[in-house]
């Protein structure tokens, strides 16, 4: 297992530094500075001014050495200072960070606990109504676009409604404490967390139903039956235990991919999270949050595939590493 | 199994459903409950709260109620006394001393004086200042050499006493009182030993500013919002309210917050009858304010073929301006025809300048008599089709729906244009590099008739690269006088001069308005801003 | 004795080919058949789009800018007075382009690397599967975002992200399938004759691993029509005046027209639900019918 | 002895997207006490549907016993309530599969498979020492060495055979009165399947539970069943005891079957093999099924099926030649 790790990480070397050459080239082959909005704020600004600013966060370095000068800092454990934001990145994006996966791990565990059990019930019963009913909710999932579905949710929940706040992250000024302020948080979140589950559940249902539909014609579910075991057994232990195999990957995949692919959703709900956070430091051409917001989330990404591997050993007895 | 599974399933809805919305704040009013004011703006301050350094405006709407300058400018556009109790300037114009108010206390308890005038005059003027102000202090006497690093101090600022401060300026500077006098004062006291270079990353000072102003810094939450309280001690008296929340909205979904009594104060964006209806009943006070700030299309005065004012008056007459600002604007604005909006002195009377009114056949004559040729519906110029590219920036729903008009009025006089949107940072970038032919922008102009930075030599606003001298002089001229009534007949003529020249095709200048709760009161809003007599407001 | 009609029909059946029995079993699954005759009707539509409605697509009339459904306009007008079923029904060729495209793009790159990486194994599969790592692991909008920045938004720079970035997963799918098929015995036999790699790559295991291929496409362009979406809400989708269904829900973010003027985005919400609901029965339809396991 | 099952007039059917297929039509069975009854047949020919027809463990979503009575042990199993079945899988009866490699579940340690079998018949909890002490007996009673490490390994750790010898072990946990073995040897090598059939014969011997035998290959028929039947297309078309059979089949099929055994041919003599292949039982010729591939065909044999007739005693076959007297 130590041997195995230790050579995953090695293999991630090569790709974190494609990435983040990859990214660093495109952010700074994007057209723009990251003063520019001054120039709306302040329009007395002189050109000197202007070139000094500039200068004084190395814009005018030839690429290469913008790269080799950044991958410096970093080696020296400094991921840089946001122009926009005028923090250490590091704070900034500890911040976000939390915001983000306060929304992504639960819609993350409850869109698994929801999606898991009805794939395995639609896959036990095919082509029942319950099989149909479920699929074409799943079909609905897969085919509205998320922030569409957010806002309608603001509309009909929030607004009509009334029932959960339109925005933000808790009710500024509450004076909320201990448990109040736990379900504050909780009121704020529900609804963005709706948005994430839902979109989730369903391609996790219809993967789970596949993976089960695969599982159950497999000889060893007829060798479980043969033995007398009741359905239960045969379904939840045989036939799950093999059927979480390729879950399990699938989903330390999709937290890494959600903590992006939250972007939207973070937008129309106003959510100060990670996507939200990379979205305006590319308008704003924030080079050192770009930079160092997507390689975190390529980071995660890269650390969830490996968390996935790792899983795989836990859940499936023949790999060993 | 299946059945206990759905039991267990209804049962966590239940309650989750049942927790979630049990837990709605509860609408109870105590008597002796705060009275605050929620602000909502599009995105979180960002912490940068030292009124000099700040870039964005989310910032400067939580530093305005903190701090303070010398002089404010009022409703009418004209100058009171803020910090400075009164001003007189000198017979040549060239120095005005500022008697400041001796009751006025820092809110850490120290006391106001002029050491803390020139300290702040002197940090916007810092060799290693890295705001963008310097321009607005650089004709003091002495600020240039200081500003070069060849001096340790400004002679054009001498204290006199505790609380007389004179200033004086190398030649006459006509936005003097809103340049110099506008400047925001901050300690010295907690600013003077920080050193210039590094004034960025203190973060501790920055996050809690100490000023002067009706409120006081009470708190900052990344991402979210800003909070102030308000000064008991303030040498005006304390604000009726007891504090202000700037705090961030998606600006799609503001207004239904505006509605569901979620925020107070917000700016709205469209003039929509559809929107003023709902306003209107919610019992929601909308006002208005005509904005010192210009909409125009920006030409490209190195390409040949736009640097005929002929062809420049053509897009004038084909854009159906009127339209834009009676359908998109609702009538919330006015069409521009030159560089000044109608709420400045400047503005010229109506019947001096040319009106360029909408009339594509008008458009088309003076294109044909500029060289070109129009045939079967097309534009001919050197005998290609007049084929053009307007840049516009993402961020103005109005610009974005008025880019589409003028792409069909174009059409109309048989030119094509080549709509390409973009991000401000992008547009930006095109435009100084001139790789554009016309392009969309809106622009706050200044208060003062000096259009310098946008028109002089070196500004980085002229990205139409139009250098016009006899412009160039008479903007020259125009500064070199303080008293309004001189300076009004230089700039009718540069007025004059700018609107036959068509250097920008002006579109319009614009109404902004905010939309304030019902329970709030004296809320004045105009060009400047929310803020004016801001001790005022007050809940019903 | 004559050759009994039985066996005539036993070595019709045994003659047909993988793809008629597919063929077949998708004729089965009604599901399926509607969905197709959804898209067919679409792409029909997108195609006569000059035909099928009066009005000019971006002819803007401001005095009659939010006209509900009804006077001479079915679906009323939008912001600048355009009629919004001319706008929808030309929309259909931005969204469904946008599918294709972006699909092909993905396909044309992601089958190729895959089959080279699966085929020659060695080195050329770890440099292709490292630049697949490093595909996959790029956050989708985000450097959506960046590349718009670049390129400018407009409705090649949404099909050229959305292509780029979506092949990792193909070449993935090819490369695994080319792997298990590389040691089945035919492969063996075409390489014992001699056959030319490449040769034996597009005309023996491209077709053996098709089955997936045309499953994923058929899935990529519903991908693709909801990156659009996406991609619009953020203004970064198909420019204007160029209708998009994407570019015309996005009218839903401004909260006047999500309550007041619902004909703006119910009919485009609607027919990128319709669509990509469609192309997602059909594409699992395909699925059923391609997949030699499965048996009903 | 006594009969202990007694298949009459069973009918299997499947419902497929191309209609219902009989897959099993009219097959009669007994199986008495401690004996072993061979099955063959060619692929295809119903033999493991008849099995799985006697666990009634049909694919649920479309095989259906159509008609006929399973009779275990005096008591008709088609009735039986599914918990009712539930008790005799595996604890009267039992069954092994051709697969080893497939048919033991991957993730679960041997040891727990094998318990799970003992935790529903005998009431041993899958975590006690009693239950993990017999299922290390029963591994060391199917000849498995190193049975305390193994019961905890998993099947991928094992070779097919000893996975085979797992599956027996768990076949035979229960004490099972009848054994169903389908095809259990046919995917091993040769050395390695006389060592599986050896096991079965010694277990056989050592348990008296009767086995139900089913295989193609003659020559393990020839080794194990006391009894076969041969089935061709969902239908018994000859039974007889094994010497019976061997020295005199009487029904083409059987005949050919026997002629087509490789052991049986000289050098250079062309290899006999039947001609055409299974029908199809989506379109099953009117008569009899074997007709056209027979070298005996009767006209007859295209218009209807023939009975299944006693021949002598204890040796019947489904044939017209039979029907009709003309012996060959």
């Amino acid at each position: 297992m130590r041997t195995f790790l230790i050579r995953r990480a090695l293999l991630m070397i090569p790709v974190v530094l494609g990435i983040s050459i990859i990214i660093f080239a495109l952010i700074h082959l994007a057209p723009g500075d990251p003063f520019t909005h001054m120039i709306e704020a302040d329009p007395n600004v002189t050109t000197e001014d202007y070139e000094n600013l500039l200068r004084s966060v190395g814009y005018y370095d030839p690429l290469p050495l913008k790269y080799v000068k950044w991958v410096g800092q970093l080696l020296r454990g400094n991921i840089g200072h946001s122009i926009s934001y005028r923090e250490p990145v590091a704070d900034l994006i500890g911040r976000r960070l939390s915001n983000t996966l306060l929304l992504a791990i639960p819609a993350l565990c409850l869109s698994t606990i929801i999606a898991v059990p009805l794939g395995v019930i639609s896959a036990t019963r095919q082509y029942s109504i319950f099989d149909y009913i479920v699929t074409i909710i799943a079909f609905i999932g897969i085919s509205i676009p998320a922030f569409f579905f957010a806002l309608l949710l603001v509309k009909y929940i929030a607004f009509d409604l009334k029932l959960f706040p339109i925005s933000g992250l808790s009710t500024i000024k509450s004076g909320f404490t201990g448990i109040r302020l736990v379900f504050d948080k909780l009121h704020h979140m529900a609804l963005p967390i709706t948005v994430l589950t839902f979109v989730q559940v369903a391609g996790r249902m219809r993967y789970t139903r596949s993976a089960m539909l695969e599982v159950v014609r497999q000889d060893y579910i007829r060798t479980a039956r043969a033995k007398g075991l009741s359905e239960r057994t045969v379904i939840y232990k045989h036939a799950l235990r093999n059927a979480l195999i390729p879950i399990v990957t699938i989903l330390s995949v999709s937290l890494g991919r959600l903590l992006s692919g939250a972007v939207l959703t973070e937008n129309v709900f106003n959510w100060p999270g990670m996507g939200t956070m990379v979205y305006k430091a590319i308008a704003n051409r924030d080079y050192p949050v770009v930079m160092a917001g997507t390689m975190v989330l390529a980071l995660t990404m890269l650390l969830a595939n490996i968390l996935a591997d790792i899983l795989y050993a836990f859940v499936d007895p023949r790999i060993r590493y | 199994m299946r059945k206990k599974f759905g039991v267990v399933l209804v049962i966590t809805a239940l309650t989750l459903s049942l927790l979630l919305s049990g837990c709605q704040p509860a609408v109870t009013v105590v008597e002796d409950e705060p009275m605050i004011v929620r602000r909502a703006q599009w995105n979180p301050p960002t912490g940068m709260f030292h009124p000099e350094l700040l870039s964005s405006d989310y910032d400067s709407s939580v530093t305005a109620l903190i701090f303070e300058q010398l002089v404010e400018m009022n409703p009418n556009l004209e100058f009171e006394p803020a910090l400075a109790e009164s001003w007189e300037f000198s017979e040549d114009n060239l120095s005005c001393t500022f008697n400041l108010r001796k009751n006025v206390k820092w809110h850490d308890g120290q006391p106001f004086t002029a050491e803390d005038v020139k300290f702040s005059l002197m940090f916007v003027g810092h060799q290693d200042y890295k705001g963008a102000r310097y321009s607005n202090v650089s004709s003091i006497v002495g600020m240039e050499a200081y500003h070069a690093g060849e001096s340790l101090d400004v002679e054009g600022i001498e204290i006199i006493d505790t609380h007389t401060i004179k200033i004086t300026t190398s030649e006459v500077f006509a936005p003097f009182l809103l340049n110099i006098g506008g400047r925001i004062m901050t300690a010295k006291h907690i600013w003077g030993d920080v050193e210039v270079a590094t004034a960025e990353e203190q973060t501790e000072l920055l996050r809690n500013p100490v000023g002067t102003g009706p409120f006081k810094f009470e708190e900052f939450v990344p991402d979210q919002y800003a909070s102030v309280v308000a000064n008991d001690k303030y040498w005006a008296g304390r604000p009726k309210v007891d504090g202000i929340v700037i705090q961030s909205v998606n600006q799609d979904t503001a207004m239904a917050q505006m509605l569901n009594d979620e925020i107070d104060i917000m700016t709205v964006t469209s003039f929509n009858p559809d929107d003023m209806a709902m306003y209107e009943e919610n019992d929601i006070q909308v006002l208005k304010a005509l904005l010192v700030a210009v909409q125009y299309m920006g030409i490209n005065h190195e390409k040949e073929f736009l640097q005929n004012k002929l062809i420049r008056q053509a897009f004038s007459h084909a854009i159906n301006r009127q339209g834009i600002v009676d359908e998109l604007l609702y009538g919330y604005g006015e069409v521009a025809d030159n560089p000044f909006p109608p709420s400045i002195w400047a503005y010229p009377p109506q019947d001096e300048i040319t009106h360029y009114e909408y009339n594509p056949e008008r458009a088309i004559a003076l294109m044909q008599e500029a060289g070109c040729e129009y045939t079967d519906g097309i534009m001919y110029y050197a005998g290609q089709p007049v084929e053009l590219s307007l840049l516009y920036p993402y961020g103005n729903k109005v610009r974005e729906q008025y880019a589409q008009v003028i792409h069909q009025n174009m059409a109309d006089i048989g030119v094509t244009i080549d709509l390409q949107i973009m991000e401000f940072a992008t547009l930006s970038d095109k435009c100084e590099a001139g790789e554009f032919d016309l392009y969309l922008m809106g622009i706050g102009t200044s208060f003062d008739a000096d259009q310098r930075y946008i028109w002089g030599k070196n500004s980085r606003f002229n990205y139409g690269r139009y250098f016009d001298e006899t412009s160039i002089a008479m903007m020259e001229e125009g500064v070199k006088y303080t008293e309004v009534e001189k300076r009004k007949d230089i700039y009718l003529e540069w007025a004059k001069h700018m609107n036959e020249q068509v250097p920008n095709v002006w579109i319009y200048n614009w109404y902004s308005a905010v939309a304030v709760t019902p329970k709030l009161q004296n809320v004045q809003f105009f060009p400047g801003g929310v803020y004016y007599d801001v001790i005022n407001w007050e809940f019903k | 004795m004559g050759v009994p009609i039985s066996q005539t029909n036993r070595r019709l059946e045994q003659g047909l080919s993988p793809w008629s029995i597919a063929l077949t079993r998708l004729k089965r699954n009604r599901m399926a058949l509607i969905a197709l005759g959804v898209l067919i009707f679409l792409v029909l539509i997108a195609i006569f789009a000059p035909f099928i409605t009066p009005y000019s697509r971006d002819e803007i009339t401001m005095e009659n800018k939010f006209q509900p459904p009804g006077n001479g306009h079915l679906l009323g007008t939008d912001d600048l007075g355009r009629d919004v079923f001319t706008r929808l029904i030309y929309g259909s060729r931005a969204s469904l382009s946008v599918g294709l495209v972006a699909t092909s793009i993905s396909m044309i790159l992601g089958v190729t690397l895959g089959a080279i990486a699966g085929y020659y194994g060695g080195m050329a599969d770890n440099i292709i599967m490292r630049i697949v790592d490093i595909f996959m692991c790029f956050p989708f909008f985000l450097m959506a975002i960046v590349m718009a920045a670049i390129l400018g938004p407009s409705i090649y720079t949404v099909m050229a992200v959305s292509g780029f970035l979506s092949w990792p997963i193909l070449a993935r799918i090819v490369r695994a399938e080319i792997l298990s098929i590389k040691e089945r015995e035919f492969i063996e036999a075409a390489r014992a004759l001699g056959l030319k790699s490449a040769d034996i790559i597009v005309s023996h295991i491209l077709p053996n691993t098709l089955a997936v291929i045309i499953v994923y496409v058929t899935l990529g362009i519903a991908g693709g029509i909801l990156g659009e979406a996406g991609l619009s809400y953020l203004g970064l989708g198909v420019k204007q005046p160029q209708p998009s269904w994407g570019n015309m829900l996005a009218a839903a973010q401004s909260f006047r027209s999500l309550i007041k003027h619902p004909w703006l985005w119910v009919p485009p919400g609607i027919l990128i639900f319709i669509t990509v609901l469609s192309i997602n029965i059909f594409g699992d339809g395909l699925r059923d019918a391609l997949d030699p396991k499965l048996k009903r | 002895m006594g009969t202990l099952l007694r298949v009459r007039n069973l009918i299997t059917s499947f419902n497929t997207s191309e209609g219902q297929v009989v897959a099993v039509n009219g097959v009669d069975i007994d199986i008495k006490e401690g004996r072993v009854l061979g099955v063959v047949g060619e692929s295809g020919c119903g033999k493991s549907v008849t099995s799985l027809s006697i666990m009634r463990l049909l694919p649920k979503s479309n095989g259906i016993i159509a008609a006929g009575i399973i009779e275990y042990n005096g008591q008709d199993i088609v009735q039986l309530s599914e918990a009712e079945m539930r008790n005799i899988r595996g604890n009267e009866i039992a069954m092994i599969f051709q697969e080893p490699m497939t048919a033991l579940n991957p993730v679960l340690p041997v040891g727990e498979q094998i318990g799970e079998a003992l935790e529903i018949h005998q009431s041993l909890t899958l975590k006690s020492r009693e239950n993990r002490l017999r299922c290390i007996e029963l591994l060391k009673m199917v000849g498995i060495p190193r049975a305390e490490e193994i019961v905890d390994e998993y099947p991928h750790q094992l070779s097919g055979g000893m996975r085979q010898r797992v599956m027996i072990a768990i076949a035979l946990s229960c004490h099972p009165r009848l054994l169903i073995a389908d095809e259990p040897t046919t995917a091993l090598d040769v050395t390695i399947q006389a060592q599986v059939l050896d096991l079965i014969r010694q277990l056989k011997k050592q348990l008296g539970m009767a086995i139900m035998f089913i295989t193609h290959d003659l020559g393990v028929i020839a080794e194990m069943a006391d009894d076969v039947i041969v089935m061709y297309a969902g239908k018994i078309v000859e039974e007889a005891d094994t010497y019976t059979l061997f020295t005199n089949p009487r029904h083409p099929y059987t005949q050919g079957l026997l002629a087509s055994r490789p052991d049986k041919m000289k050098r250079d003599e062309k290899l006999h093999c039947i001609r055409g292949m299974v029908p199809s039982p989506l379109d099953m010729p009117p008569g009899c099924a074997f007709a056209p591939r027979c070298d005996h065909c009767l006209p007859a044999c295209y218009q209807a099926m023939p009975r299944l007739k006693d021949i002598e005693p204890n040796h019947r076959i489904r044939c017209w030649l039979a029907e009709q007297g003309c012996n060959n």
